[in-house]
């Protein structure tokens, strides 16, 4: 085993360690007071990081080269890809939590944790193993680091009982899930004789056991969870709508990136030979998804939980570009993947700017009624995202749902893509009522309160991606979706 | 013979405890319940030639886990006799789901078909050679091959750490054992020292 | 006028107003719109002098590869020509109707305005597939806006089901067109025009289109929409959804319907038909019992649309440029006919017809104007509405006799509902003295006003200028039709002479008298 | 010798134990917690025992893994509980439903 | 450039100047403008007419404009000028022109004049693109532009709500007989593949035993069309079953009513009958039906006019029965006596209109009947030109001496339904006759309760208001005593002013004259007709030849109607009461007009109403509505709340729903 060129495939994640075991030495030290000094350097350290993906990405690395640690990791284009959306999305969780963790909503202990980084470092640490694992090990480490340090984020506010009770269901039904997928993993072992994907793949070939067919269903399960597709949605609504607005903007964004590249990777370079035996359950878990995602979100008041709606009903689509099992599909799902973490963080960024004087936060729709009358920018920027996510044109989400349908049509899956499409109308239901709140109704008047240059350069930059102009971003972007997901479809 | 009697007594030991924690009315029970569970479930271990897991199980688990469980369940100190044990609404539904899974498995790992099983073929670098023990063997596994994974383990029981103390660690109020007030002590009265509190179920108390 | 991009250009100055009047003030807004849409205009009327008539089919060509099924392919035909025509024409207007009775957020329902003008143009003239389903669909955006944000009391309801079911149409369309492009390997309109899809496939894309279309145009059962859209609209937005955003589903039907999937057309014909009948019948028998007018009118137009798509799906020349000249004609009237309800709302605030009455005596000016969009509205001869509803009916005569007849009572429906509403508007006493109190146009309305009424006429008696751009291109689409269309019911058998024909019995008859008389003398 | 099968028939015993211990209980977040511990247990003896059967020690690598990752989890999880009972009162399933619908 | 150009469109120009130019240029500047151009349209037809009499004039098209080109559908903008349209152009530029003339008086005080004048230019506007027409498209444009100024016109005094009403009643009628008219079109151009009237006219012989298929049903091609194309004139000039607009079109102003719905408009029918005649000699079956609609509409109509009371009912009801002699003249082929009857029609009822007119604006714009009397010696003037309509209408004359207009024209008509020696033929002889009986009473009737008798104004309340007006101010409780014993309640009826009269005299003239100077032209003159319309030489024969009693018959019945009015109405005035109690359900049976308001009411007006109202409510409303958007919404809505309630915030249930979702999938991959 080469470390040398192992270590240097893992340079970023060695970076992340190195920073976040530092700076948990500073939070230690320091307290909480050092907490704005550690979140910019631990965004700094996830921008460096970034930045040493991009000769990779730039080129597209895949092959026997981008095996570390003899074949327990793998740092292919398509794990570059991922990691660099995880890393931006980290940044921008990071750079709107101080703000929230200072203003009343905070509760009780005002002030953000000086530890809150260094978790959200240790959480992308695990979600940079998790895509580049290339063992069941790897993986279900990965999975763990995250997940542990998602819990803890979730429940940060400990003295908010909301807080607290998203982040208890969080952990139950995450260790369930967990204890599914290991269960899963270890019927894979036993019938296939390893946990590197290479192994389970080699025994997973020709007819498959029903114990193997098992672990394979297992694991899917497992994996469903953590990107919260419908049935395994269910911890999704109450947990985004109870953690912290920065860490559910954090939620929404990086670990659905991570479980999503993860899925994909296990789908097909584990599950790849056996296209057959789950393509009909993600394709029924995709409708399912997007169905679900929009059913539950209309009604609902509080604009938190109506996103996490948004997102079940997002993984649905981002799970039909899945189902369709090839490298468009692959290409066209991480598309939409970054896509949908320019809305999405936009949006959480736009309710983070909802604040009265005191910058209190609002979060139901009945505060931002009128919104476009006292607000006006906030405003139109929610409108751009809505529409957006709603997947009209000419905004980017259209763009995002128009790769996936195209990948689904030219494979055939017509019905579904039928299917998928039609229940995405419902869908527009709610996203329009967004507008419909913020500019038909008469203004509530209580978003009064002054946002952080940060958040106005985040919902700039956000805005801008998902308007037309961020058409010009999707050469590149397609270039580099479709490097990825060849690289992904190598091994086949 | 011997192996076939051990391995019935602790399966059995194992397959009741584990009905029993999760029945037991009584979380202390519950936890005893468990650490027998994991006890037993070592022997099985033992049978099947894993000592150093079994060892660890017996360590980890019941030396620390358990024990945090207990400490915990004390620590709480809910009046369980008030916890009468409930199942929830959609108990049928939930048992004949997971009457359901369980004969699916059973299925699947071949309970009915015994010695038909037909399982993986290992690649074979990892053996156990006839001439180390067990926990040998997998010691140079872990500090050799998956060496990496070992640091990631360690990440995790740091993060844990990291998230028990950041939830559970509250900072001395300031002030608040800045200084002994004699005199504060000294004017205190009988009727000012305790409080009584009877809190609704669902309500917290400021402690 | 080689290399300019004037296509681009006249959808780039609306764009520029839009982003402009969204950061100006009421007043600057108001003019920046109105110079905006003027200067498209003229560069509208600079695109149709320099439209070559019988040149290549597709003119002003612009493209630029953009990415994976993406091109930025413009181009235009005689047919996108004409309604483009009709986009920039209106649109002026339209910003003059909003003048006075838009007071609030005026710099961003201006905006709004300007990039429905912008979309519009590029709709009619997108030349690939997925570039037009872009301008198609985000006319939803300003168009939701600016019926929920300026629109009436239950204008929540009206934008969410004006937006859902629009929507719910399109996505379909979506689908096919992807199917389309993976099969024909590329997103090129003219190229898929006469691109010949396997029989089995059309019919699904057909229904996949039609449902689209025929939500926009809009056809029974799927017109309920459309009511509650107009009434709930300001003036200016039930102008140009009556005049513009109607015509986008016609213009599908010609551009995409008929020419990609001519069998499934065929095949479909008779759902079009009947869903046709019932519209004109039926819509025209609710717009009767209105009592609200825009309600009124709104109907009309289901009723009026109805003829155009019978007209297409006539499958010969006459059909097509029929219920072309009927979307023309019909974009400018029922425009013009919201205007003339819009301009006496301005002044008493109410759409019921019973509040109104007499107007003729107070306001004359007003009365002839909307006496001949009246009159245009039913098809009266010599305006712009009788060529086109001739034409389209007696296209699908050829087609069959039993659904021209039926489409037919449409003229006398519709003569009897508008003429209803104009004897409750204009005729009568003058029982309510606020109406009677109400001032004849203005200047600015008679701006207007004029210009529409000078281009109804204009296409009444003079179609040729209309008719010819297009005539090249509906030729093309007719020679492609020929072979999928479907005979026609009439099956004229040519017989001998009768022997006993009207003047041989005279004859006969005539000769015996003749003879007898002669005998008698 | 006793066959893989009846090793891996505890296993799903004691997983579907676990399982039914997480939905059935209505009044203790603890026992849902010495639930998770089962399913543990579960996917630990049958990494065990195929890691036995198979003559490849991966599996025990594994289970390892596995079992410091229950530590971790166990000490969160009642990180979690502790401090949902300090601002609840109260760690019954049924009083955990602040959110919902 | 042809005078017909400049015939055409001055009344356009002129119109165009009055309406628009309205409040700037003043009334008498409109009045002006129309009524010269109208004199100026007039004076260039005659010399036109006289040609085609004299035989100097051929026939020829004037292009104007390109209309429509369409694939192999064209026609453009055109003046045809031959024989019918010269006809045609007299009769509705010197009528235009008298009445243009005539409102100078008689719409003295309406404010609205300009309105007025531009009108009546339009109008004829309209009608002299219909004559000119050659093509069925202009002609139809005509059609329809007639239309739409005889719906202003009627609907001139829009304030009054029986003019609204009456207005778009003759337009959407109308509008029935102009959908057959349509699908004529369109079935024509089917077949010829052309429009162009004497290009079809040309090929329909080769046409007659071609069949067609038609909405379901296999007809020979040229019955169909032809049948189409007559529902068409059937609308238009007021046929049994279409005819339901004319009288209430009365509501209109009287000059109105005597231009458009007696002499022009009206007739406008009957000339595309004629002018289309070659055609519907091909389609037998057509002509049958032609014959019976016109004979019933005769007949029907006149019996109608024997009862009522309004002056101007009584003449339109005269108008649509003279309409059915024309069409029913047409219909057994004799389309030269159908066209010499409009001729000699349009002088003697434009005459008796504006008599009519003229008689109102003396009784103060009373126009019921039972409240005139007596009026001869107050009104001479109008009187005796009343009396030269009435004479003409009746047809007074002696065979082979002298006959004042309808004597001639009539009688061919008669004489040739008998010549036509077939069934159809033979009703309409006798239905002729017996509405010529008819014709003869009823317009006796409404002279002698104009002009004779006492005068019975007192009861009129118009005859009050204007009495009132006079005297009354300052002592309105005065307004009783006006019962002088004599029935004039004071009234003095006054003679009209000159502008009026001189339109009288010079139709009197017309009445008086027109079938005399010019029947042997219309009736015999091939030269003259010059192919303009189908010439049937052995009809004419025939009609000469037919037995005497026949060509007395007309005489006869005319002088037992006049007996029977002057017995009814002059020595026993009792006896119409005594009728009416006696016969009271026939009298009400025609006095109700046959009840055809009723039944149309019943069976179109108010069951479209209901319709509307259903299909509005239920339909759109309660199931499209309900079961479409709302009702997904509904769903959706349910299915949401539904979905929610699965979220019900408890772990065990999100963990069972897990595991059924595990389990699921466990299951369907096992199945």
């Amino acid at each position: 085993m080469d470390f040398a060129a192992s270590f240097a495939l893992v340079l970023p994640e060695l970076v992340l360690t190195a920073t976040g075991l530092v700076l948990l030495l500073v939070a230690a030290w320091g307290g909480d007071k050092t907490a704005r000094p550690i979140a910019i350097l631990a965004a700094s350290a996830l921008f460096a990081s970034g930045l040493l993906l991009v000769p990779g990405l730039h080129n597209g690395t895949d092959g026997p080269a981008t095996l570390a640690f003899g074949g327990l990791l793998k740092i292919d284009s398509f794990a570059l890809f991922a990691k660099a959306l995880i890393y931006l999305s980290a940044i921008g969780a990071l750079m709107i939590a101080p703000a929230f963790f200072a203003s009343p909503s905070a509760g009780t202990e005002r002030g953000m944790r000086a530890e809150y980084p260094v978790l959200v470092l240790f959480a992308c640490l695990g979600m940079s193993i998790m895509v580049s694992a290339n063992d069941f090990m790897s993986l279900y480490l990965g999975l763990e680091l995250n997940s542990l340090s998602a819990y803890v984020l979730a429940a940060i506010l400990r003295r908010d009982t909301r807080s607290g009770e998203a982040g208890l269901k969080y952990f139950v039904l995450g260790a369930l899930a967990s204890g599914i997928l290991l269960y899963g993993i270890s019927l894979l072992y036993g019938f296939t004789g390893g946990t590197s994907f290479a192994a389970v793949r080699a025994g997973l070939t020709g007819e498959m056991g029903t114990g193997a067919l098992f672990g394979v269903i297992f694991v899917l399960s497992g994996l469903a969870f953590k990107i919260s597709a419908v049935p395994f949605h269910m911890w999704t609504p109450d947990v985004y709508e109870g953690a912290p607005t920065p860490v559910t903007a954090f939620f929404a964004t990086a670990p659905k990136v991570a479980a999503v590249a993860l899925t994909a990777r296990v789908v097909f370079e584990v599950f790849g030979g056996q296209v057959a035996a789950w393509q009909q359950i993600v394709m029924f878990m995709a409708l399912a998804s997007i169905v679900f995602g929009a059913l539950g979100a209309i009604g609902q008041e509080n604009l938190k939980r109506l996103l996490a709606f948004s997102s079940i009903n997002n993984v649905g689509f981002i799970l039909l570009g899945l189902a369709v099992a090839n490298a468009d599909g692959a290409s066209a799902m991480l598309v939409y993947l970054f896509i949908y973490v320019a809305m999405s963080l936009g949006c959480f960024v736009a309710l983070l700017m909802l604040r009265d004087e005191e910058g209190a936060l609002f979060e139901t729709f009945a505060d931002i009624r009128g919104l476009s009358v006292t607000r006006p920018a906030i405003a139109w920027a929610l409108l751009l995202f809505m529409f957006s996510l709603a997947g009209i044109p000419p905004l980017l989400g259209f763009y995002a749902k128009f790769v996936i349908f195209q990948a689904t049509i030219e494979a055939n899956l017509v019905v579904f893509g039928a299917i998928a499409i039609a229940a995405s109308v419902i869908g527009a239901f709610y996203y329009i009522k967004f507008v419909k709140v913020m500019f038909f109704d008469e203004p509530a008047g209580v978003v009064t309160g002054k946002s952080e240059t940060g958040h106005w350069v985040l919902l700039a930059l956000t805005a801008l991606i998902i308007s037309p102009l961020g058409y010009l971003l999707t050469p590149s972007l397609t270039d580099l979706a479709g490097k990825a997901a060849a690289s992904l479809f190598l091994a086949v | 013979m011997i192996q076939a009697i051990a391995f019935y007594f602790f399966a059995t030991i194992v397959v009741a405890s584990a009905v029993m924690v999760v029945m037991a009315r009584n979380p202390v029970h519950s936890v005893l319940w468990l650490i027998l569970a994991f006890f037993n479930a070592a022997g099985l271990m033992v049978l099947l030639g894993a000592e150093f897991i079994a060892m660890l199980l017996v360590i980890v688990y019941v030396g620390a886990v358990a024990v945090l469980f207990l400490f915990v369940v004390m620590m709480l100190d809910i009046d369980f006799a008030e916890m009468r044990a409930g199942f929830s609404r959609n108990a049928p539904l939930g048992l004949l789901i997971a009457a359901v899974l369980l004969a699916e498995l059973l299925l699947a790992v071949g309970a009915y078909n015994a010695g038909g099983l037909s399982l993986g073929k290992a690649a074979g670098d990892a053996v156990q050679a006839a001439d180390t023990s067990n926990i040998e063997a997998l010691g140079a596994l872990l500090y050799g091959r998956y060496i990496v994974l070992f640091e990631i383990a360690g990440i995790i029981l740091l993060v844990a750490m990291i998230g028990a103390i950041v939830l559970t660690f509250q900072p001395p109020k300031a002030g608040a054992r800045a200084r002994q007030d004699v005199g504060k002590q000294i004017r205190r009265r009988p009727e000012d020292a305790t409080v009584m509190k009877n809190p609704e179920v669902g309500q917290g108390i400021e402690l | 006028m080689e290399g300019l991009p004037i296509l681009s250009l006249m959808m780039l100055v609306p764009l520029a107003g839009a982003a402009a009047c969204l950061f100006s003030g009421a007043n600057a807004a108001r003019w920046i719109a109105l110079g905006a849409t003027l200067v498209t205009f003229v560069l509208g009327v600079i695109l149709w002098s320099n439209y070559q008539i019988g040149g290549p089919q597709w003119q002003f060509t612009e493209r630029a590869e953009l990415f994976a099924g993406f091109s930025y392919a413009l181009g235009i035909d005689g047919i996108a020509l004409m309604l483009i025509m009709l986009s920039v024409f209106l649109m002026p207007v339209c910003i003059l109707a909003s003048w006075d009775s838009v007071t609030k957020r005026v710099g961003e329902y201006m905006a709004a305005f300007l990039f429905m003008e912008v979309l519009m143009i590029g709709t009619f003239a997108a030349q690939d597939l997925f570039l037009f389903y872009v301008f198609f669909e985000a006319g939803l955006i300003p168009m939701y806006l600016i019926i929920g944000v300026w629109g009436g009391d239950n204008r929540i309801y009206a934008s969410y089901k004006f937006f859902l079911y629009t929507l719910f149409g399109s996505v379909l369309m979506l689908i096919a067109m992807f199917w389309m492009v993976a099969q024909a390997g590329t997103s090129d309109i003219p190229t898929l025009m006469e691109y010949g899809f396997p029989a089995s496939a059309q019919t699904w894309l057909w229904l996949a289109f039609f449902a689209s279309f025929a939500v926009k145009v809009p056809m029974w059962p799927l017109h309920t929409w459309l009511p509650d859209a107009h009434v709930q609209a300001p003036t200016a937005g039930s102008v140009i959804l009556a005049g513009v955003l109607l015509k986008l589903g016609g213009y599908g039907f010609i551009r995409f319907s008929l020419p990609m999937f001519p069998e499934a057309s065929a095949q479909f014909a008779w759902l079009v038909f009947a869903l046709s009948m019932i519209a004109v019948v039926y819509t025209s028998l609710v717009a009767l019992v209105q009592s609200d007018m825009k309600k009124l009118i709104a109907y009309s137009s289901v009723a009026h649309m109805a003829i155009v798509t019978v007209g297409l799906f006539a499958f010969n020349v006459q059909g097509l440029e029929g219920a072309m000249i009927v979307m023309l004609s019909h974009g400018l009237v029922s425009g013009a006919l919201f205007l003339c309800v819009g301009v006496i709302y301005d002044r008493l605030h109410t759409r019921e017809i019973t509040r109104y009455g007499g107007l003729a005596i107070n306001m004359p000016y007003y009365a002839l104007f909307f006496l001949l969009f009246t009159m245009a509205s039913i098809g009266l001869p010599g305006t712009s509405g009788f060529v086109g509803e001739f034409l389209s009916l007696a296209g699908i005569y050829q087609t069959s006799s039993t659904v021209a007849l039926i489409c037919t009572t449409g003229i006398i429906l519709g003569a009897a509902y508008m003429l209803y509403l104009y004897r409750r508007v204009a005729f009568g006493g003058q029982t309510n003295e606020d109406a009677a109190a109400m001032p004849d146009i203005s200047a600015r309305e008679w701006i207007m006003m004029a210009p529409i009424a000078a281009a109804v006429l204009w296409m009444g008696v003079y179609p040729e200028s209309f008719l010819a751009p297009m005539r090249k291109d509906i030729a093309v689409l007719d020679a492609r039709l020929a072979a999928a269309a479907p005979a026609g019911d009439a099956r004229l058998a040519p017989g001998t002479p009768r022997a006993q024909a009207a003047n041989a019995l005279g004859h006969h008859e005539g000769m015996e008298h003749e003879s007898a008389k002669e005998g008698a003398h | 010798m006793i066959g893989i099968e009846h090793y891996l028939t505890v296993g799903a015993i004691l997983f579907v134990l676990g399982v039914l211990g997480i939905f059935l209980n209505r009044k203790n977040v603890i026992v849902i917690l010495m639930a998770v511990e089962l399913i543990l247990l579960a996917v630990n003896l049958n990494l065990v025992a195929f890691s036995a059967f198979l003559n490849d020690l991966t599996g025990q690598v594994f289970a390892m893994l596995v079992l410091t990752v229950a530590a971790a989890e166990a000490a969160i999880g009642l990180a979690i509980l502790v401090i949902y009972f300090r601002t609840r009162g109260s760690i019954a399933v049924d009083d955990i439903n602040r959110m919902k619908g | 450039m042809h005078p017909i150009l400049i015939i055409v469109f001055a009344p356009l120009v002129a119109a165009l100047i009055a309406g628009l130019g309205n409040r700037f240029i003043g009334n008498v500047a409109a009045k002006s403008v129309t009524t010269v151009g109208l004199f100026i349209a007039a004076g260039l037809s005659w010399p036109i007419f006289l040609g085609f009499l004299g035989g100097t004039e051929t026939a020829q098209v004037m292009p104007v404009l390109k209309w429509v080109q369409s694939g192999t559908l064209t026609f453009d903008w055109a003046l045809r000028v031959d024989t019918m349209t010269a006809i045609m152009l007299v009769v509705i530029n010197s009528v235009s022109a008298l009445v243009h003339l005539y409102s100078w008086g008689y719409m003295d005080e309406d404010p609205d004049q300009p309105r007025f004048f531009a009108y009546l230019s339009l109008f004829t506007f309209a009608m002299l693109m219909l004559v000119t027409a050659d093509n069925l498209v202009q002609m139809f444009f005509g059609w329809e532009g007639v239309g739409l100024a005889s719906y202003l016109l009627i609907g001139f005094w829009f304030k009054k709500p029986s003019a609204g009403a009456a207005a778009i009643k003759a337009f959407v009628v109308n509008r029935v007989g102009d959908l057959g008219f349509m699908l004529g079109i369109f079935g024509t151009y089917l077949v010829f593949q052309t429009t162009s009237i004497p290009a079809i006219l040309e090929a329909a012989p080769s046409m007659s035993g071609a069949t067609i298929t038609f909405v379901g049903m296999r007809l020979y091609t040229m019955d169909i069309l032809c049948i189409l194309l007559f529902i068409g004139a059937m609308g238009k000039s007021a046929q049994l079953g279409l005819h339901t607009w004319l009288p209430d079109a009365m509501e209109g102003p009287t000059p109105v009513s005597a231009l458009i719905h007696a002499a022009t408009m009206v007739t406008a029918g009957v000339f595309m009958v004629c002018r289309l005649s070659p055609m519907f000699e091909t389609a037998p079956t057509a002509l049958t039906i032609v014959t019976i609609v016109g004979a019933s509409t005769c007949f029907f109509a006149a019996t109608i006019g024997t009862t009522q009371w309004d002056i101007k009912r009584v003449i339109a009801y005269s108008t649509c029965s003279q309409l059915g002699y024309m069409f029913f003249a047409a219909g057994v082929g004799a389309y030269g006596a159908a066209m010499f009857h409009l001729f000699t029609h349009a002088f003697f009822k434009a005459l008796l209109f504006l008599g009519a007119g003229s008689v109102i604006h003396a009784m103060h714009h009373e126009q019921d009947m039972r409240y005139y009397g007596g009026l001869r010696k107050h009104i001479p003037l109008t009187f005796w030109a009343m009396m030269a309509g009435t004479l003409a209408i009746t047809g007074v004359g002696i065979l082979g001496v002298f006959g004042f207009a309808g004597f001639y024209s009539k009688d061919a008509i008669l004489e040739a339904a008998f010549a036509r020696h077939n069934g159809a033929g033979q009703f309409a002889f006798w239905a002729g006759a017996i509405a010529a009986l008819l014709t003869s009473f009823y317009s006796w009737r409404l002279m002698f309760l104009t002009f004779w008798g006492k005068p019975r104004w007192e009861q009129s309340e118009h005859i009050q208001h204007a009495v009132h007006d006079d005297h009354g101010h300052g002592h309105d409780d005065h307004h009783h005593t006006h019962a002088s014993g004599d029935g004039t309640a004071g009234y003095r009826p006054h003679e009209s002013p000159l502008s009026m009269l001189l339109p009288l005299g010079i139709l009197s003239v017309g009445a008086v004259m027109a079938g005399f100077v010019f029947h042997t032209q219309f009736i015999d003159g091939v030269a003259f007709w010059n192919g303009s319309i189908f010439y049937n030489e052995g009809l004419i024969h025939a009609i000469h030849g037919v037995p005497l009693w026949v060509k007395l018959t007309a005489t006869a019945v005319m002088l037992v109607g006049f007996a029977g009015a002057y017995l009814a109405y002059i020595a026993k005035p009792d006896i119409p009461t005594k009728f009416v109690s006696t016969f009271s359900a026939l009298h009400n049976f025609v006095y109700r007009k046959w009840y055809f308001d009723e039944l149309y009411d019943a069976i179109f007006v108010k069951p479209a109403f209901v319709l509307g109202r259903a299909f509005w409510k239920l339909g759109d409303i309660g199931t499209i509505d309900r079961f479409g958007p709302n009702g997904i919404a509904w769903m959706v809505e349910r299915s949401s709340v539904a979905a929610k309630s699965i979220q019900s915030g408890y772990v065990y249930t999100y963990a069972l729903i897990m595991l059924l979702g595990l389990v699921a999938a466990v299951t369907f991959v096992l199945l």
